[in-house]
């Protein structure tokens, strides 16, 4: 039993529906009854009655957007019969290389040792802000104390894993560059020295 | 309706507010960063201030022009140091490359006036920023990565940056002291001194620091400047210790 | 004239549809017709006939999710006129307004990008480090490489967050560069007057 033109007349419920539906395509979370009234400033017990219409619209085998009650709300998924689909668009092909900011920021913290994100803009010369939080989430890189005894900046290190994905069995088996300096310092002072006369 | 005043009008700009005077002041001290200055926003500011009289008033654009290319040319050598070219340029073909650089830059600000509407237009379109709240997790997987790249990498930043030479741009902006000193010794020497003649045989970014020389000595009233009518001989004459005269750039 | 009953029969259009609709829900960007191809495992052109299906039903003014062609792909977002409700719960993903460097810088990286920072400079007259490194965080341009083959400057692109909150399909609805400012002739005429007047 079909009646998705009750949506589409102007009657009240059915424009706090649309309005419904609005808040919950751009919601990052379940919304629960509370967070939809006070957005949509109506009441309670309507936007029940709203969500009550949506659920028998957005529901499987009708629509491939299903509304559905969990732990903290409502929010939309995705229907069952479409999950094969979605398997494929969310199963990435595997990444064959990383992007330049993220290569020069884990060749700086591979080749340095731990180090702080103000150490890694002063070596590239930009922020290093987003190219550091995407190599923590790829779990390449992880958090390792902090500087100065703790009271400083964060600093990273990489992890096992970067290990895996780059054959070594541990960092000592970096390729050397004896041609840039023979300790860590060396290199580091040396980077430091050419990110200066580097233009903006 | 009184005269426009060029060294007081009141500039409103991102680095700087306050009277353009001042602001010449400043950057001659190099208190402030020329490259921060937007020469446009002076521009505009002084424009506007035309606008609210009925009359072009040709003398303070005589006047406005002459301290605007003098700090164009300052903050171009600035930015652009590695332009060498640039100085050995004949006029025509730095007017031309002038009007080229200016275009461009007209544009993109009206570029970014399309942006600035179109932004408040699309003010009222909200779209999910971030994954959608039952979505399954994407998986990112890394194929085997070459050490090799990292050593590439680090031994890219370490290599030398192209093209920069410091030495070329001291070489090419003398300092405003030099300039300073160079009108005292004159005119302990002379009672009036010609521009013109003061800087015969100098480069024109020399003769650019040079006239914001005179202006600095203006500011501290140890010279007075006179002009008899725009692109006229610039007289400079050291100021009498009692009657120390307001600064006078007339016209015919 | 509403024909939301075609969506839920099971003619194969209608089904794909679905799983269109499933997919789009899901999705974090616009997604291509290519990419919902490939992961709905059906061809181009019935992918473009159901799109133009559910153009239809998810439009201004008939539900409150509206189906949109923006960033070189479709994407779902909230109806306009649910936009005062979705202000209450959510930020805009651009919520203060850009300033006047901020939006001259991204106009160039727009226009001719990838580009550094002295490019930026040059042509505005003014050091943009402060406007690149706002538009990073903001998420409107990113890092695109280095200049001369990896070791100069940084350069930045715009991305595709900047096209879907302006608003655009692609860059390429960008007015175009020729139609923007006055002729470069009447600044020559002005400065070539100026000269005249110069005694040799």
């Amino acid at each position: 039993m079909d009646r998705p033109l009750r949506l589409i007349t102007t009657s009240p419920v059915d424009q706090l529906a649309r309005t419904i539906e609005a808040l919950l395509v751009i919601a990052s979370q379940p919304l629960s009854v509370e967070e939809l009234a006070e957005a949509s400033a109506d009441e309670r017990e309507r936007v029940e009655t709203a969500l009550g219409l949506l659920s028998e619209r957005y529901r499987e085998g009708r629509s491939g957007i299903v509304l559905e009650q969990v732990a903290g709300g409502w929010a939309f998924r995705a229907a069952r019969e479409a999950a094969e689909a979605c398997g494929r668009l969310f199963e990435r092909p595997v990444q064959r290389s990383l992007s330049q900011a993220s290569l020069e920021t884990l060749a700086i913290v591979a080749y340095l040792g731990p180090c702080t994100r103000p150490d890694i803009a002063r070596i590239r010369g930009v922020a290093a802000d987003s190219a550091v939080a995407n190599l923590v989430e790829r779990g390449l890189i992880a958090e390792a104390g902090r500087e100065d005894g703790g009271g400083g900046a964060v600093r990273y290190r990489t992890t096992p894993l970067f290990e895996r994905v780059f054959g070594l069995e541990s960092l000592s088996e970096l390729p050397r560059l004896d041609d840039l300096g023979g300790s860590a310092d060396e290199i580091r002072d040396r980077l430091a020295a050419v990110a200066e006369r580097r233009p903006a | 309706m009184p005269p426009v005043v060029v060294r007081e009008l009141e500039l409103d700009l991102d680095a700087f507010e306050g009277p353009f005077d001042l602001l010449l002041t400043l950057v001659l001290r190099e208190e402030l960063d020329l490259a921060e200055v937007d020469v446009a926003g002076i521009v505009v500011s002084f424009v506007e201030r035309l606008a609210e009289r009925e009359q072009l008033d040709l003398e303070a654009c005589g006047e406005f022009l002459v301290l605007v290319a003098a700090l164009l040319e300052l903050k171009a050598r600035g930015l652009f140091e590695e332009d060498a070219d640039l100085a050995e340029l004949e006029p025509e073909e730095a007017a031309e490359e002038l009007a080229r650089r200016l275009e461009e830059y007209r544009r993109m600000k009206e570029a970014a006036g399309w942006l600035f509407e179109r932004l408040a237009r699309e003010g009222d379109r909200f779209f999910r920023l971030g994954p959608a709240p039952l979505a399954p997790q994407p998986e990112r997987r890394l194929g085997p990565q070459s050490p090799e790249r990292l050593a590439e990498v680090i031994r890219l930043l370490a290599a030398e940056p192209p093209d920069v030479s410091l030495g070329h741009m001291a070489l090419q902006f003398p300092p405003v002291a030099q300039f300073l000193e160079r009108f005292r010794s004159l005119l302990a020497r002379r009672r009036r001194v010609d521009f013109e003649e003061a800087v015969a045989g100098l480069s024109r970014v020399e003769v650019a620091v040079a006239f914001l020389a005179l202006l600095d000595l203006r500011r501290s009233n140890e010279i007075t400047i006179e002009q008899a009518a725009p692109f006229a001989p610039i007289r400079i004459s050291a100021t009498d210790v009692e009657g120390r005269e307001p600064w006078i750039a007339r016209s015919a």
